[in-house]
């Protein structure tokens, strides 16, 4: 691995990532309390919702916007597709936990996107500000995807269409991206600047310690699982790697640059483990978190943060053919 | 000395995103109230959870006091979902004392 | 075969700023402990209360074991600000061990 | 509306309490951990009383500051006795009940106040620093006439008038905003340079935060509202409209300036919904929260927040010819 | 008419830092599951607690449904740690629906 | 007192404790939320970690700083001893609570040792960068010999003696301190840049409230208190004395600097408060927190930051003829 990468790989973001790993490998009794993890997760989706809105605010929006929007969306309706094909074929789940696992493969995770979004910053390639849009637009589209598939067009564990489409729309991560996007985008940089203290300088701290706790939860979990066949976890890996290649060669098609294009294609490698959960929880209780959690939180998170995002970076490199400046 | 009466206490142990549904089907039989616990972490045959409320797969314990025959009727409009949902349901008689409010 | 006794397990739902009344009173009756939880929303009578720690109306959730005369001392002691205070109390009969303790 | 009273409305700060208000009313399932919510309650009360002690102890103490708590003091034992007779009245309320809600509109509240400083700040009227000790000392005065309002000179419901007068002097809020503004008074803005960063700069951000939870708060305790009569909801938005005028008139007439005297408005039009409720919960139990409660937090508070505090500020320019500086 | 069966409620009140020894010897008595309640404060012989989650000595309620078998086997091995360990437990009969699960 | 050392006392960080003493002790109802006050108590750590490792990532590591680290290794295993004898004989404890407090009074406490290089830098004898280090590994010495202690040689209540080196090595401060250092260490001064608005300037402010609760809770306590006897009272503030003017001596011997032979010391006098309770509860639950929290919480705490710490630090400069710098 070249210098930047080494270099991404020691920012204390992801060092923590891995400290949180270890810790609980090593049946360490380290634990950030539960309601303070929970106010990080929505402070970073606040965060990165006013950040996204600012940088629009500023740049305005043109048609490379919307052929992003557009792949985003359409991405996360057609990699549930043969994602549920392969959990039932390979994977052997049955139709339910295969619909549950294919939503929070084609949906994305915000941590996912805002740790590759630091790794390519420090590798000379930030992406541009409206992928926070993108990112936020994706994260709905595979749970509708998902429970059609899981339910086989059925009617459904009793859940009516209305509720169903009410959480994809109104769920909590959805609502505070977008409402703080909107925010950012109505104030703009003036009246960001007076905000920026907390919602600008602090964020990576703060996402140094989330991600220590993500690494304690992921391990645990892990430690814990009853439910996780090899299958599984090829899969787990499997996917991330060709959701990201087409992704990032998705972004290169429609016009992107070189740091939106693999921010694209790590928005399809990420699978959701705090939008998604929630939603099939509701939607979908039949299913069982010991296999949906687990695949995305326990693998495919830490694969995504500690060896896809450098891959993604090098691959969306090479297309584009600007290599990450080193500094 | 105070009188006491007999009422039914029941408990179900929910996932956050199905209390509503809980607290629903209470509403619809016509108990007065219930009152919601936070919980922890737990294990049970799907496996172990905890810190589990960044997901939102945690889970609450909901109370509730009612007479035989709501408790009966609520037992009887939740059972058919128990397995699918994962709740866990339990009750017993309990003495509370202005039994003519439950 | 370990040897188990009965008492009474008394529960009462409180206002948080009216638990040190209640955890007094169990205090007074001579009883030798108790115990309190956290309580995150419910519904009564008076509608529906949920996240209010920052306002300060939250509840709490006191569990005591005691012995049947001092439970029913307890009850007495409180019944008469029940209704005036929003309490709401329940209580059965639990074997524990080492009786001699409650 | 000009574009001063725009900029203050596309403030993030008030942006962020409209999200919450409307992810509410969308009935999303957006939620803030009430301990990290509780522990931001805290932190605007040591912060906004830092400062507040650090402006006094640079400017120090004149006539017109011991006018000031003079006027809020005063204020807040009156205000309460016509509240009282209005809300038995017009309100139709009984008299424990009655006095619970004439408690809350006399005392104040800390993140009216917080916004309201906010908003003249970016029209250029910006208060003086030893307001902060104006708003401490208004918030017990009308707790203990409320109190006596509600049992009628009686003996009260079994707590006694030592233990009422512990909870006026030294319940939390009180402690926390008197203790800071103490701390801030004795460290001086030289002690303050190390903490400023938390304290300063962090404020406006936790601030959006914290007002994002209240709008949610708001709605949803709007929404499960039983008790709420119109003519309960015509004394929560005309009471702050009265003692708003009356409070800015009295600070133009004890010669504060334009800020300040709008900011002692604010303070009387605002209805106190973090230590009043704590104080009746503990004092009147007997009162109903749906009744007080909703009225403050769901009707006032945001009517003051997102209309009265613009009509306050222009009321106080007129007044006293000091028309807001266009940035 | 649903069915319902009688099976035991276990409630073990239990130091934070001693949760996991107790719900291993649920697990090794064979019961299928336990759940875990956040505890505030308390009072007992050994004085009054409360806000003590940074310095690790809170507390935790851990309940349980088991069989009648299941729960004397769990009571029995607990008991010799009860005392030393300062664990409270209650068990009372309480009725489930699903009895063949516990 | 001279004006440095009043300066010391009129920081925020010591007056917030002050205040938490008192609004305890005036029975107000001021409450910081458990799971954020324990959030605040990691983020410490790990931020005071953090700063550790990039300062030996500056200043290398020599022959110094391993004398300091064995000094530390060795005060943690012998201090016990001494405690544990005047403990049984002169405090009138059995053996198990003997063990227990030996235990607490050999270890250290973290927030003493942040507010001691608060104080010691306001008088301008910062201690070195490696001094975390060594705090870090006193831990967990103390823990050790006190168990060893309580129990008499015996097989020890039900614990195995490869759990205990577990807790030992991997409880929950030992791990996010020593993690946190080894993160600065390898991430350096450039990687901190980017997350020092976090774990830097915010540290003081944090600090602040943390030590408002610690008041608060250390006052209640002492005042809940059954078990504390006048013996056990004089050796919660002999014990300090005589420790922080051994460890001062020490470090002066091994040719620490002023203030790292002070913050030497201050570790010696401190007594732990959050690592050993946890520990004592898992290994030792047959003592009574009700005689060594409160010792080490409510006596030698308050004592050591309101009074030790300065006679440390002065005595510090008499031993090594530097005296502080007046600003
Ligand atoms: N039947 C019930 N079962 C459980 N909890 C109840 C019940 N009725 C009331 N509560 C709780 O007691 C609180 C006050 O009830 P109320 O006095 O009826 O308004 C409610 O908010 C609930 O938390
Ligand atoms: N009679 C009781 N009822 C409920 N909880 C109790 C009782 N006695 C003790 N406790 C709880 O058990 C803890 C330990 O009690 P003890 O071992 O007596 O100090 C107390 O702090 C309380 O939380
Ligand atoms: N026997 C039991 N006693 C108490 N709680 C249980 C029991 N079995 C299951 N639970 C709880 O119910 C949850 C779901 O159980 P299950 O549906 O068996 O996976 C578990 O995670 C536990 O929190
Ligand atoms: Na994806
Ligand atoms: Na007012
Ligand atoms: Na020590």
């Amino acid at each position: 691995m070249d210098s930047v990468g080494l270099q991404a790989l020691t920012s204390p973001v992801v060092l923590f990532f891995v400290l949180g790993l270890l810790a609980a490998l090593a049946k360490s009794d380290l634990e950030i309390p539960e309601a303070f993890a929970k106010a990080m997760s929505l402070y970073l989706m606040a965060a990165i919702g006013l950040k996204g809105g600012i940088e629009v605010a500023e740049s305005g929006l043109d048609a490379t916007v919307l052929a992003a929007l557009a792949a985003g969306i359409t991405a996360g309706f057609i990699m549930p597709l043969y994602a549920f094909w392969l959990l039932k074929g390979f994977g052997k789940l049955d139709r339910i936990n295969a619909g549950a696992v294919a939503a929070h493969y084609g949906s994305i995770s915000v941590v996912t996107f805002v740790t590759a979004v630091e790794i390519f910053e420090i590798q000379g390639n930030p992406p541009q500000g409206y992928m926070v849009a993108v990112m936020a637009t994706m994260e709905s589209p595979a749970i509708l995807a998902g429970l059609l598939l899981a339910r086989g067009g059925g009617s459904g564990g009793g859940q009516s269409t209305k509720e169903l489409l009410h959480e994809v729309l109104f769920n909590a991560s959805v609502v505070l991206l977008l409402g703080a996007f909107a925010i950012g985008w109505i104030a703009g940089p003036s009246g960001f600047a007076d905000v920026e203290p907390f919602f600008g300088a602090m964020f990576k701290g703060v996402l140094c310690l989330f991600l220590l706790d993500m690494g304690l939860i992921a391990a645990r979990r892990m430690m814990d699982s009853r439910s996780l066949t090899w299958r599984l976890v090829a899969i787990a890996i499997g996917l991330p790697l060709v959701n990201g290649a087409i992704g990032t060669a998705l972004g290169v098609v429609i016009g992107l640059d070189t740091g939106s294009a693999a921010v694209l294609g790590v928005l399809c490698a990420s699978a959701s483990y705090i939008a998604v959960p929630a939603a099939m929880r509701l939607a979908l209780p039949e299913a069982d978190p010991g296999i949906y959690l687990t695949m995305s939180l326990s693998i495919t998170f830490p694969f995504n943060v500690l060896i896809n995002i450098g891959l993604i970076g090098a691959f969306a490199a090479m297309l584009t053919g600007g290599g990450a400046a080193v500094p | 000395m105070i009188e006491t009466v007999i009422r039914k206490r029941i408990e179900v142990l929910v996932d956050q995103a199905q209390t509503k549904r809980v607290t629903a089907a209470i509403d619809e039989v016509g108990i007065t109230g219930w009152t919601v616990l936070p919980v922890s972490s737990g294990k049970g045959r799907d496996g172990r959870w905890r810190e589990e409320r960044v997901m939102g797969t945690d889970k609450n314990l909901v109370v509730t006091i009612a007479s035989q025959e709501n408790a009966q009727q609520l037992a009887e409009s939740l059972a058919p979902i128990l397995t699918s949902h994962g709740l866990l349901l339990t009750m017993w008689d309990v003495e509370v004392i202005r039994g003519e409010r439950f």
